[in-house]
């Protein structure tokens, strides 16, 4: 699949359509996670639209969205980037041996008190 | 043996008030917003002057389908006159329901001056809901017999 | 029979391209009564209008028929065409094969069956015309304009120095509009107040102008030249003639906490007031419901010290009528709300806070005499952030989707101000675009930025947190690509701004339409620009879409010229369109004076002896065609049929229907 | 008022304080809690993508079970919350979701989000009122400096959440007022604490963290109170300096009105 | 009743307070019984009232106001609400019109009778809860509720509006009247039922006009099917437009001002049940824009030249009543 079907299929599974954006950048204003990340939301959206989704795939910003949906929120115009992110990290990790996360990790990050709900979710979010 | 089926074309006709609605549907011209060229359109002053005459009149010269489109409640250029039209329209369509004619076959929608997208959306809908229904028949049967 | 003659327009390619125009006359000059068919390339100009006058004469035409544009475009043109020699103008029909045919049909094939389709009805309708000759009525020779802000008072001023006579509506105490609130004018920086007070004092002044300040509109009757407007004047409780606005009253009133809306609510008022020094007219207003007399019986203190004895608590709203020609509707704008952009902590932090309120905090004439101080603490702020479009191009629930287009230029104006008073502040400016179209506009945009250094950032502020004594805002710079972080001490938000909330009712009232954002909509985008659809409604200032001052008063001048050219005449051609009663079959049942909104039905009982059906007096109804606006209510509402409407009669419709179900 | 009652996997284990002070508060204030039998996990996480179905199912039984009751749906985890909010919105607003996961489940009558979830501080403000609260405390908490900690997934998106004003909520504040103390509002309150990476990142969540903590004590807060077992973890796990207590709301309100541990 | 009706009748006519006086009397059988004008006491020999006296004179009263001097009207309960409806369309002049109000217990409809097996009909009385029927064969007995006409069985009111004087007992508006009963079971119907029973009943229409002569709200000078300027004056036959639309233009132009006499239906030689399509628009009207009746209020606009802001848009006509 070329970068541009990739890209439709991003929109169709984030339900986006990231010509909305009129590049204001009040998602990146916004966003609790920015400086840890290599792509920022704005630029999620403007590069699922130009379909360079494989820059996105190989860079960690897509596990670092805290999908806090503050940028979908704030969004002037009704983007929602955390959507497109989302999208991007399922392209990603439903290819074959992709999972961001697996079983024999978990042990490792373990602690007394940590509630199962951050073990569902993080499979959840990073793992086919 | 090839049956050749001839596609379905309805004719409907859309009464336009002379204010809102047929600028709307002059707006939806100029932005070149397609519909279907079965709509012809008749201008009437106020979407008040249409005499459900007018209505059983096309039905039974073969009309498919008849809509009504005048400026929304409120925006009246004449103040009041879509208020009355559409206490009349109500009754009449419930008239026509009563009698057993598919209630589809007439429609009012209130279109101003600045919908040509919803002109020209209504009146794909429009047509293609008639054009589900098929021909129109029953108000020409009503007063025949049985076969 | 007539003999019509059909005339099919390319209109270049607009119509060719999609439409066989030379098999549309074909075809109609094969339908009865057409005797003569032809296509041209362009039938509205010169050539095309003198190839029809031309058929008429060789052809004794007694029908045209135009397929052609829509004839809300062209209508007019070939009327005036056909009645130059000599036929009635409303022998003629036009056929809409441009917008409702060949622009929206792809297939050529349909589109030129359609375009003849829509010109048999139009030949159809045609054979039932009859000659149509319209009614004059007299034109009042009186303007009203609603809104005394800088549109209503331009347009006011111009109308008034062609000779007529004005009347301004205006619903706050005094005129002068939004201007009176700003502090300067980009991108002069002239002082708004220097050069809008010359002009409230010529509107005092001007012998043709009467101004209705502290009163509202509440009812429109009646038609372009003749409207009967009902306006309420709000009761001040103080008598205008009497006050001479001295101010004391306003010095010594013991209810010192209302809240001042000239300041936005930024600092207080007493209970009577005067909204500014050079308010006209300069008199003073109870506000009631502050006031302690007005709502307990106890105090007066105002009525005691007033030596004119201007006082009058007893004063009741005033409902009163007046007659005009033409009405102005120059009703302005207002920022909007920011209840639902909290992210930017509006309702949270006093020193957040909108641009209106900066500029009354910048004015010599605001809380603080111009010296700029935070609102909360009155310390100088050393950070300012200004956020642009805050509200507008937005598409979500609460805000608007157009651009409010002051914005940048006032921002702007703001943060250059600001460097130049206070050159110690650091002023961040957070854009989208910056969109500069007008005169010296950008010039002025790129001074801010170079000579006065204020720090122009595209991005968008995310959320402001106040903490402490600072506001911490969070934003993006999209060219570094980073995240900001600024703690700032102000932050200036540029709210949207939208029509005033008056607008919708009063349109409602006047019958003139508006867009989907409350805006009055143009007769044409482009070609009408001042004029409402709503005939003898005109437009000015914001009430059409924002404008800045001197857009708005360009558009108020435009408008007052349109008022001008109204009023010069005497009568005004009717419409001959308007219904008619057949007494031989009319009932009396009242049942179409009933819907008439014009009232334009009345009744007589005539003698009807003749006939042999030995009824002798029946009551009958007649139509006042001056005062029918020919919307046909009462044809249909008629049970008897006797009711009928020139031009859309019921036989021609039936004819047109006739035509398009064959 | 009769509740069909979602209390999700945390409550059952790690967050039991959670779950035992709202039944308990719940008791005295005469709402009755029933436990949905056999309820499965939400998952956590919200499924944002458009064609996931399956990762939906388990919401829409919880979901279609509280309408065969004919109860509103009670909630307590704001995760849990947010997820069954949002599933039911998808169900009650997007065919598309509607119709696969109503041919998935095959139910007699299709599911069509006619469910309301609602959660237990809304339950407090909006049916029981907390007026009626501040008559019911025993034990005010005069003179406690207390924060309220939202977080997101209470908040937003408020298009389908509809809990607060987004930007400046005031629920929970108004809760700790009815309990007799004072509530201290702090910026970042509606800020995210960094909980969904506390497991990849913990060097992001402990920097959210000492944000949110730092925002809280520089505005006065002797605490913090929550609804999430997430949040609750994070802001006390992560919190390096361990400087400020948090507790589940609803343990302050047992304490309030006068519900032992114990009891 | 009849005497007393005549008694009075001479009455006035002798105190010169009325010059002339309608009434009814017999056609050339006893229950063909048509409306009549008396010119003085003599001529009254012939009036008479019983219970075949259906027919609304209210309609009769339009020319009769116009005639010189005074005229004495008897009107049953149904009949003053038409004249009342008259009088706020100013069709009648009041002034010259004396109105007695007379119950009505209920018409006997001899379609009924004939089709319990009695003929020979040479009178009728009423007697408790059955008619006595006199025959050529002797008298017969019939429930009154197997004889009654359906107008009658399914009554709103037997209470008068705008009567000068009342003989006999005042009635009651009858708020638990039936009569949209069978609108109702049609409305159920799916479309195509509907339209065979529509299809059933219209297609045996004659267009005789009987139905818009007898109407009293039917009282244009000339109707619209008359008029050469409506386009739809033909009078061929077959299926011709003022053959199809004839019924639905004729509900539809009398729709607010009909008060649901049921004189259409009484004198349809076809049987066709016209009366329902009357009652469709009022049953409409009742459920959409509020309860109306026609001829009660002198003052009420009625609903065809009336609104308001808020009224249901057309489209409710998709979602209301009637299975898909």
């Amino acid at each position: 699949m070329d970068n541009m079907e990739i890209s439709k299929e991003i929109q169709r599974i984030s339900g986006v359509n990231p010509r909305k954006c009129m590049r204001c950048g009040k998602c990146s204003g916004t966003c609790p996670a920015y400086d840890q990340m290599e792509y920022h939301p704005h630029q999620f959206v403007n590069l699922a639209l130009s379909g360079k989704i494989d820059k996105l795939m190989e860079s960690k910003s897509i596990y670092t969205c805290l999908s806090c949906f503050a940028c979908v929120e704030r969004c002037p115009r009704g983007v929602e980037p955390a959507n497109i992110i989302e999208a991007v990290r399922l392209w990603k990790i439903r290819q074959q041996n992709q999972n961001h996360l697996v079983a024999d990790q978990i042990p490792a990050m373990l602690d007394e008190e940590i509630p199962q709900q951050a073990l569902v979710s993080a499979f959840r979010k990073y793992k086919k | 043996m090839q049956v050749e089926e001839k596609e379905f074309k309805p004719t409907i006709v859309a009464f336009c008030c002379n204010w809102c609605s047929y600028a709307g549907a002059d707006l939806s011209g100029t932005n070149r917003l397609q519909y279907p060229a079965n709509v012809k359109i008749i201008r009437i002053p106020c979407s008040c002057r249409l005499n459900p005459m007018f209505i059983l009149r096309a039905f039974q010269r073969g009309a498919d389908g008849v809509i009504l489109c005048g400026c929304h409640p409120g925006d009246c250029h004449y103040t009041t006159g879509n208020y009355y039209a559409r206490r009349r329209m109500t009754l009449l369509f419930s008239m026509l329901d009563f009698l057993g004619i598919e209630k589809e076959r007439t429609r009012v929608e209130w279109v101003s001056a600045a919908e040509g997208q919803k002109f020209a959306e209504t009146m794909n809908d429009f047509v293609a809901t008639v054009t589900k229904l098929g021909e129109n028949h029953r108000l020409e049967d009503l007063r025949c017999k049985k076969q | 029979m007539q003999r019509i003659g059909v005339f099919v327009c390319h209109c270049g390619t607009n119509i060719a391209a999609t439409v066989d125009v030379k098999k549309v006359a074909e075809t109609l000059l094969q339908e009865p009564g057409v005797v003569y068919a032809t296509d041209y390339q362009y039938m509205c100009s010169e050539a095309g209008q003198n190839m029809i006058k031309d058929a008429i004469k060789a052809q004794n035409l007694t029908g045209v028929v135009i397929c052609s544009c829509s004839p809300r475009m062209h209508e007019a043109t070939f009327r005036k065409a056909v009645a130059a020699v000599g036929m009635n103008p409303y022998m003629l029909e036009v056929a809409n094969i441009r917008e409702q045919c060949s622009w929206i049909h792809k297939n050529i094939e349909e589109a030129t069956e359609k375009a003849i389709i829509l010109g048999r009805a139009a030949v159809a309708k045609v054979h039932l015309n009859a000659p149509l000759i319209a009614g004059q009525t007299p034109v009042t020779k009186r303007a009203l304009v609603i809104g005394g802000g800088i549109a209503g008072i331009q347009c006011a001023l111009d109308i008034a120095d062609a000779g007529y006579q004005v009347d301004i509506v205006e619903k706050e105490p005094t005129v002068g509009g939004k201007m009176t609130k700003i502090d300067k004018t980009f991108p002069t920086l002239d002082c708004s107040s220097c050069i809008l007070t010359p002009k409230m004092v010529d509107v005092a002044q001007n012998e043709n102008i009467k101004i209705y300040s502290y009163s509202e509109v509440e009812s429109v009757k009646g038609f372009v030249g003749n409207f009967t407007v009902g306006i309420k004047r709000k009761a001040r409780y103080v008598k205008e003639d009497i006050c001479t606005g001295c101010g004391l009253c306003t010095e010594k009133c013991p209810q010192k906490k209302v809240p001042n809306d000239y300041n936005l609510g930024l600092d207080t008022k007493r209970a009577i007031y005067i909204p500014f020094a050079q308010a006209v007219p300069k008199v003073a207003t109870i506000d009631a419901d502050y006031c302690t007399m007005l709502k307990t019986g106890k105090c007066g203190v105002c009525s005691k010290i007033c030596t004119a004895g201007a006082i009058d608590y007893t004063q009741q709203d005033e409902h009163l009528e007046e007659q005009y020609g033409a009405i102005v509707v120059a009703t302005g704008y207002n920022p909007i709300k920011l209840d639902a952009f909290d992210e930017f902590a509006y309702s949270q932090s006093p020193d957040v806070v909108t641009s209106l309120e900066f500029e009354r905090l910048m004015s010599a004439s605001g809380p603080n005499g111009g010296h700029l101080v935070r609102p909360s603490d009155h310390k100088e702020p050393k950070t300012i952030v200004f956020v642009q479009c805050v509200g507008s191009r937005s598409t979500v629930e609460c805000g608007k989707p157009y651009c409010s287009k002051i914005c940048c230029m006032y921002t702007c104006k703001h943060a250059m101000l600001c460097r130049e008073k206070y050159p110690d502040t650091e002023v961040y400016v957070f854009y989208i675009d910056v969109r500069t179209p007008g005169k010296n506009y950008d010039e002025f945009y790129r001074r801010a930025v170079e000579e006065y250094d204020v720090h122009y950032i595209k991005g968008m502020v995310g959320k402001v947190c106040p903490e402490g004594d600072k506001l911490k805002v969070q934003a993006s710079d999209l060219l570094t690509n980073e995240q900001l972080h600024i703690d700032a001490d102000m932050v200036v938000l540029a709210a949207a701004i939208e029509a005033d909330k008056s607008a919708r009712p009063l349109a409602t009232l006047l019958t003139a339409s508006m867009d989907t954002n409350d805006f009055f909509t143009e007769a044409h985008a482009k070609l009408r620009p001042v004029e409402s659809p709503t005939a003898g409604v005109f437009l000015a200032g914001c009430a059409q879409g924002p404008k800045d001052i001197p857009e708005t008063v360009t558009q108020a001048g435009a408008c007052a010229s349109k008022v001008i050219g109204l009023l010069a005449k005497d009568h005004l051609v009717g419409n001959p369109c308007v219904a008619h009663s057949d007494e031989m079959m009319c009932n009396g049942c009242s049942t179409c004076a009933n819907v008439c909104p014009y009232g334009a039905i009345t009744y007589e009982t005539k003698d009807f002896s003749r006939r042999k059906d030995g009824t002798l007096m029946r009551r009958v109804a007649s139509v006042n065609p001056a005062v029918c606006q020919g919307c046909g209510c009462c044809t249909v509402a008629c049970p008897s049929g006797a009711m009928d409407l020139y031009g859309f009669s019921t036989k021609q419709i039936m004819s047109e229907v006739d035509a398009i179900c064959k | 008022m009769v509740y069909s009652y979602y209390p999700g996997c945390t409550l059952k284990s790690k967050a039991v304080d959670l779950d035992m002070g709202a039944r308990k508060a719940a008791e005295a204030l005469g709402i009755t809690m029933v436990e949905i039998p056999e309820w499965q996990c939400c998952g956590g996480v919200y499924p944002m993508a458009k064609d996931e179905v399956a990762t939906k199912l388990s919401s829409v039984r919880a979901l279609e079970y509280a309408k065969e009751q004919g109860q509103d749906l009670l909630t307590l985890c704001s995760a849990c919350h947010h997820v069954l909010k949002r599933v039911n919105n998808d169900m009650a607003n997007d065919a598309e979701i509607r119709d696969k996961v109503n041919r998935y489940m095959a139910l007699e009558e299709p599911y069509a989000g006619e469910t309301k979830v609602i959660h237990y501080l809304e339950m407090l403000r909006d049916v029981v009122g907390f007026d009626k609260i501040k008559e019911a405390v025993k034990n005010p908490l005069t003179d406690r400096k207390i924060g309220a900690f939202y977080g997101c997934l209470l908040l937003r998106p408020s298009k389908t959440m509809q809990f607060d004003n987004p930007e400046n909520p005031s629920i929970i504040e108004d809760f700790i007022t009815a309990l007799g103390a004072t509530p201290v509002k702090y910026p970042l309150r509606n800020e995210c604490c960094g909980g969904y990476i506390t497991m990849e990142n913990k060097d992001l969540a402990k920097a959210k963290v000492a944000n949110i903590v730092n925002s809280a004590k520089d505005a006065g807060c002797d605490a913090l109170i929550t609804a999430c077992p997430l949040c609750m973890y994070n802001l006390t796990q992560n919190n390096d300096a361990a400087d400020l207590p948090v507790y589940y709301f609803t343990e302050l309100l047992c304490e309030a009105l006068g519900i032992g541990k114990e009891d | 009743m009849q005497e007393a009706m005549i008694a009075r009748a001479k009455e006035l006519l002798a105190d010169g307070s009325v010059s002339r006086v309608m009434g009814w009397k017999k056609g050339e059988f006893s229950y063909d019984i048509s409306p009549a004008v008396f010119e003085n006491a003599d001529q009254l020999v012939d009036f008479v009232y019983d219970d075949f006296c259906g027919a609304n004179v209210s309609k009769y009263l339009i020319n009769e106001s116009k005639k010189e001097g005074k005229i004495l009207a008897f009107l049953k309960p149904c009949d003053s609400y038409s004249f009342a409806q008259l009088l706020k369309e100013h069709r009648i002049d009041r002034e010259k019109v004396y109105v007695i109000g007379i119950p009505s217990y209920g018409k006997a409809d001899i379609n009924k009778i004939r089709a319990k097996g009695i003929d020979g009909v040479l009178g009728i009385k009423s007697e408790g809860t059955d008619f006595i029927v006199d025959t050529i064969y002797g008298e017969e007995k019939i429930a009154k509720f197997e004889a009654m006409s359906e107008r009658c069985l399914t009554c709103k009111s037997k209470k008068h509006v705008d009567v000068d004087e009342m003989m006999g007992e005042e009635g009651e508006w009858n708020a638990e009247s039936k009569r949209f009963d069978k609108v109702a079971e049609l409305e159920a119907m799916t479309p195509d039922e509907r339209f065979e029973f529509w299809r059933g009943e219209l297609s045996r229409c004659i267009r005789c006009n009987a139905c818009r002569n007898v109407c009293p709200a039917c009282t244009c000078v000339s109707c619209v099917f008359d008029n050469p300027n409506s386009d739809i004056n033909n009078k061929a036959a077959a299926s011709s437009f003022e053959e199809n639309m004839f019924h639905i233009i004729r509900a539809f132009h009398v729709a607010g001002r009909c008060t649901d006499c049921g004189e259409c239906s009484r004198v349809c030689p076809q049987n066709i049940p016209l009366h329902l399509l009357n009652r469709k628009f009022i049953k409409d009207i009742n459920e959409l824009y509020g309860q109306y009746q026609a001829g009660a209020n002198a003052d009420e606009k009625y609903p065809m030249v009336n609104f308001t802001f808020d009224d249901c848009e057309p489209g409710i006509v998709y979602k209301r009543g009637g299975n898909q």
